[in-house]
């Protein structure tokens, strides 16, 4: 039981470490974001989740913690997104199109 | 816990400390403040683990909370500094 | 041990903030930066190695009341920092918001945050 | 033994943070930076063996000293596009 | 150029007279016998399992009324350099319609979080100071997420003043019911079973008080820091 | 009892959340009813969203489906993401996408636009009334039905059910 919860732990562990080193690599803020901010929520669920099977008395605690960080990150994620756009900061060249800034140019303060 | 169960956890453990020092070489270099954000919420989540598997390691229940007060408080962090930044704090 | 010198070290680098810099924020940053060291290295010296925290639940007795606090005595660190700087933080962080608030107030009537337009209220 | 070595690697972490937030020019940057020092070092109360604090610090650290500093800035940059002196 | 060769002086004369505070410090292996005694009498006098709030409340009491105080002062300093004059500034960005709905939804989840911390601070850690910033929080991310976000200054006013009457009218409590020399001893109150939530006497009621008190102060301050409307 | 409905569903809210966190002592359960009727009280106007929760079997059969095709949604698209963060070339083909979606009420919108940030790949950047607009990793086509068909559908299916 024990040994499940770590290999479970390790995996939840890797996926942290991924979405690291995709922030590392991406070539803007958007794409950061993609990996950094969100890989890494699936990352520290598995995490817990090892730690509530490894030691079964605290799964309560536990589950409260997936529990507000699923609740609180996409909110923070969403909100830096829609800053990144309005405060100007450019896609990167790679990106194909972008239909926020065809419908709303106005929006965007470019200082 | 075992030898191998022990040494599984200290791999996270290690792999998780190689993820804070990741986010933040990227903390360093971020052309931009949103960058900076991004990396400054990857360092966040990865701590908050950290102090998970602190309080395996220490066998007390109670650490648990200081990491739920982090869980349910750090988002307020990067909601403000992206206010800032797109002008309505 | 390792943490008394990382306190001590982050103090001298927020004094060493507080003496270059210009700005009145990044001097308040620079205090905020030494608060946090003071606040390490007196935690750091509560500390005895292998001892843990003392709150005294299961893991440390399975007895209760003054038996509890018998077996308790030889295996928790010192309370009295964690006391004492449980309620610095927050003072800190109150008297932070106050330094800024009198860096809004200077900005107001002399309209710059460089520590060098300030020379008349010197003394 | 593990936790010796999280002990440096998050002290030496947060050095090159405070000394970036010293370093650097932008002043939002340097707030970043305290924040990070302030996640660190709540850690590092965790490792002391210290929970109060460390909740405590968590509580300050993650929102309030950070919003604090960002009132000031807006309040200093608002009056300063408005009057452009 | 002398200026920074003074600093550079100023720096290393100062690690120089930390240094022996470093090399000389040897760990302790044993609790010194204050400390012992706290964490003793924390559990046979006081019945309460964590030692930090005994130290806090009861027997370094009369020292966190005076924090609390100070902490008044300061909030209070904040207030009067800052003016408050809501109407003239309007031209915030509007929050996205997410943020405030979750807003919404996440503020009485932290409130009862908080609740929870500060009711609890005998039994685990947390306390009065955490819990009261924890509240905070939940008024600054509304604060944050909806521009026109109104709340009775009064209300604060009234809730700060109010648990800092409490707070000192317990203490007297104490004097009254058990004599002289027992100003803010929580043990006029029953001291219960132990690890129960309704025990150590009067630390819980204490430490609720000192939470809200810290909590609406930290809100005053922070409506203050916002809302310093434009020039004289 | 509608204007009753959202008070009372956050009522039952934070009292199951102080359950988990404190558990089921008397004293524990006298101060979470205190705690959360006053929470409740005082929150009622601001949790209206809450009242647009639908009760019925069918609905709640749906939240648990829904809650499985998220997860295995979240799982299958965190590896499609690991895969390209750990490929040297790093094929990725960003842009900002614009879908449309049928829910109206404010809860549902939020889980919705949650849901589709939380899964790794795709990220709400801003909503306008019944657009989202989305930042997407790998854009494969220029259609907003079929943008739509791709990213949004799966989930709202079972959201309209539930929230109406």
């Amino acid at each position: 039981m024990q040994l499940i919860g770590a290999v479970i732990s390790l995996l939840g562990a890797i996926i942290i470490f991924i979405g690291a080193l995709g922030a590392f690599r991406m070539p803007d803020v958007y794409n950061r974001m993609q990996t950094g901010t969100k890989a890494t929520t699936l990352g520290s669920m598995l995490a817990f989740l090892g730690v509530g099977i490894a030691v079964p008395g605290w799964i309560g605690k536990i589950v409260l913690l997936v529990l507000f960080i699923i609740i609180t990150n996409p909110i923070s994620s969403h909100a830096l997104a829609r800053a990144a756009h309005y405060s100007g900061i450019k896609l990167t060249e790679k990106s194909v199109r972008d239909n926020l800034e065809e419908d709303y140019p106005d929006e965007v303060d470019n200082d | 816990m075992d030898s191998i169960t022990a040494i599984i956890f200290n791999t996270a453990f290690y792999v998780l400390m190689a993820a804070m020092a990741l986010a933040f070489v990227r903390f360093i270099k971020g052309p931009t403040s949103a960058d900076r954000v991004v990396a400054f919420d990857i360092m966040t989540i990865a701590g908050i683990s950290v102090i998970v598997f602190i309080s395996v390691i220490a066998q007390r229940v109670i650490y648990l909370d200081v990491a739920m007060v982090y869980a349910l408080l750090s988002f307020l962090g990067v909601i403000a500094v992206a206010r800032y930044l797109e002008g309505g704090l | 041990m390792i943490i008394l010198i990382h306190g001590l070290m982050l103090i001298i680098i927020g004094i060493w903030a507080m003496l270059t810099r210009k700005n009145l924020i990044r001097i308040i940053i620079g205090f905020a930066i030494v608060d946090t060291g003071i606040n390490l290295v007196l935690v750091a010296i509560g500390y005895i190695k292998g001892k843990t925290a003392p709150i005294i639940n299961d893991a440390v007795s399975t007895a209760q009341g003054a038996a509890a606090g018998m077996q308790a005595v030889d295996k928790v660190v010192d309370p009295v920092p964690s006391a004492l700087v449980l309620t610095a933080i927050v003072i800190g962080l109150a008297v932070t918001a106050l330094m800024l608030a009198y860096a809004i107030r200077m900005h107001k009537t002399g309209r710059s945050l460089n520590i060098d337009d300030f020379e008349e209220q010197k003394w | 033994m593990i936790e010796t070595i999280l002990t440096i690697v998050l002290a030496i972490i947060s050095l090159m943070a405070a000394v970036y937030a010293v370093l650097t020019k932008k002043t939002l940057n340097a707030i970043i930076a305290s924040g990070i020092i302030s996640l660190l070092a709540s850690i590092m109360f965790l490792l002391v063996s210290a929970p109060d604090v460390a909740m405590t610090e968590a509580a300050i650290g993650s929102g309030l000293t950070t919003v604090v500093f960002l009132y000031a800035l807006k309040h200093i940059k608002d009056r300063r596009s408005t009057h452009d002196d | 150029m002398i200026k920074y060769l003074l600093i550079a002086l100023v720096l290393i004369g100062m690690g120089w007279l930390f240094l022996p505070l470093a090399t000389e410090y040897f760990t302790p292996t044993q609790l010194n016998n204050l400390a012992a005694n706290y964490v003793y009498g924390s559990a046979a006098d006081l019945n309460m399992p964590n030692a930090v709030t005994s130290v806090v409340v009861t027997y370094r009491g009369l020292d966190t009324l005076g924090e609390v105080t100070v902490l008044f002062l300061a909030t209070a300093g904040v207030g009067f350099f800052l003016k408050r004059k809501n109407s003239i500034k309007s031209k915030r960005r509007h929050g996205s319609e997410i943020l405030k709905s979750g807003a919404d939804l996440l503020a009485p989840l932290i409130i009862l979080f908080g609740i929870y911390i500060f009711t609890h601070g005998h039994l685990t850690p947390g306390g009065g100071f955490p819990g009261g910033v924890v509240l905070a929080s939940a008024f600054l991310l509304l604060l944050m997420a909806q521009e026109h976000f109104t709340f009775s200054h009064s209300v604060i006013q009234f809730t700060e003043s109010l648990s800092g009457i409490a707070y000192v009218f317990i203490g007297l409590a104490g004097l009254l019911l058990l004599g002289l020399n027992h100003f803010l001893d929580p043990r006029w109150l029953n001291l219960g079973q132990w690890g129960k939530l309704f025990s150590a006497g009067a630390v819980p009621l204490i430490y609720s008080f000192i939470g809200l008190k810290v909590g609406s102060e930290m809100s005053g301050m922070l409506d203050s820091l916002q809302s310093d409307g434009g020039d004289e | 009892m509608r204007k009753l409905k959202p008070g009372i569903i956050l009522f039952i809210i934070l009292f199951v959340l102080w359950i988990i966190l404190a558990g089921t002592d008397r004293d524990e359960l006298i101060i979470a009813g205190v705690s959360s009727l006053v929470i409740s009280l005082l929150f009622a106007s601001k949790a209206k969203a809450l009242g647009n929760i639908h009760l019925s079997p069918k609905a709640i059969c749906c939240a648990f489906m829904y809650l499985f095709v998220f997860l295995r949604e979240l799982v299958k698209s965190t590896i499609d993401v690991a895969g390209r963060v750990l490929s040297p070339r790093l094929p990725i083909n960003p842009g900002i996408v614009k879908v449309h979606t049928r829910l109206k009420s404010p809860l549902g919108r939020l889980i919705l636009a949650n849901s589709i940030t939380l899964t790794p790949g795709t990220m709400t950047v801003e909503t306008q009334g019944e657009y989202f607009y989305i930042h997407w990793i790998d854009i494969q086509t220029d259609d907003i039905e079929t943008t739509t068909k791709a990213i949004v559908s799966i989930f709202e299916e079972y959201l309209e059910v539930i929230f109406g």
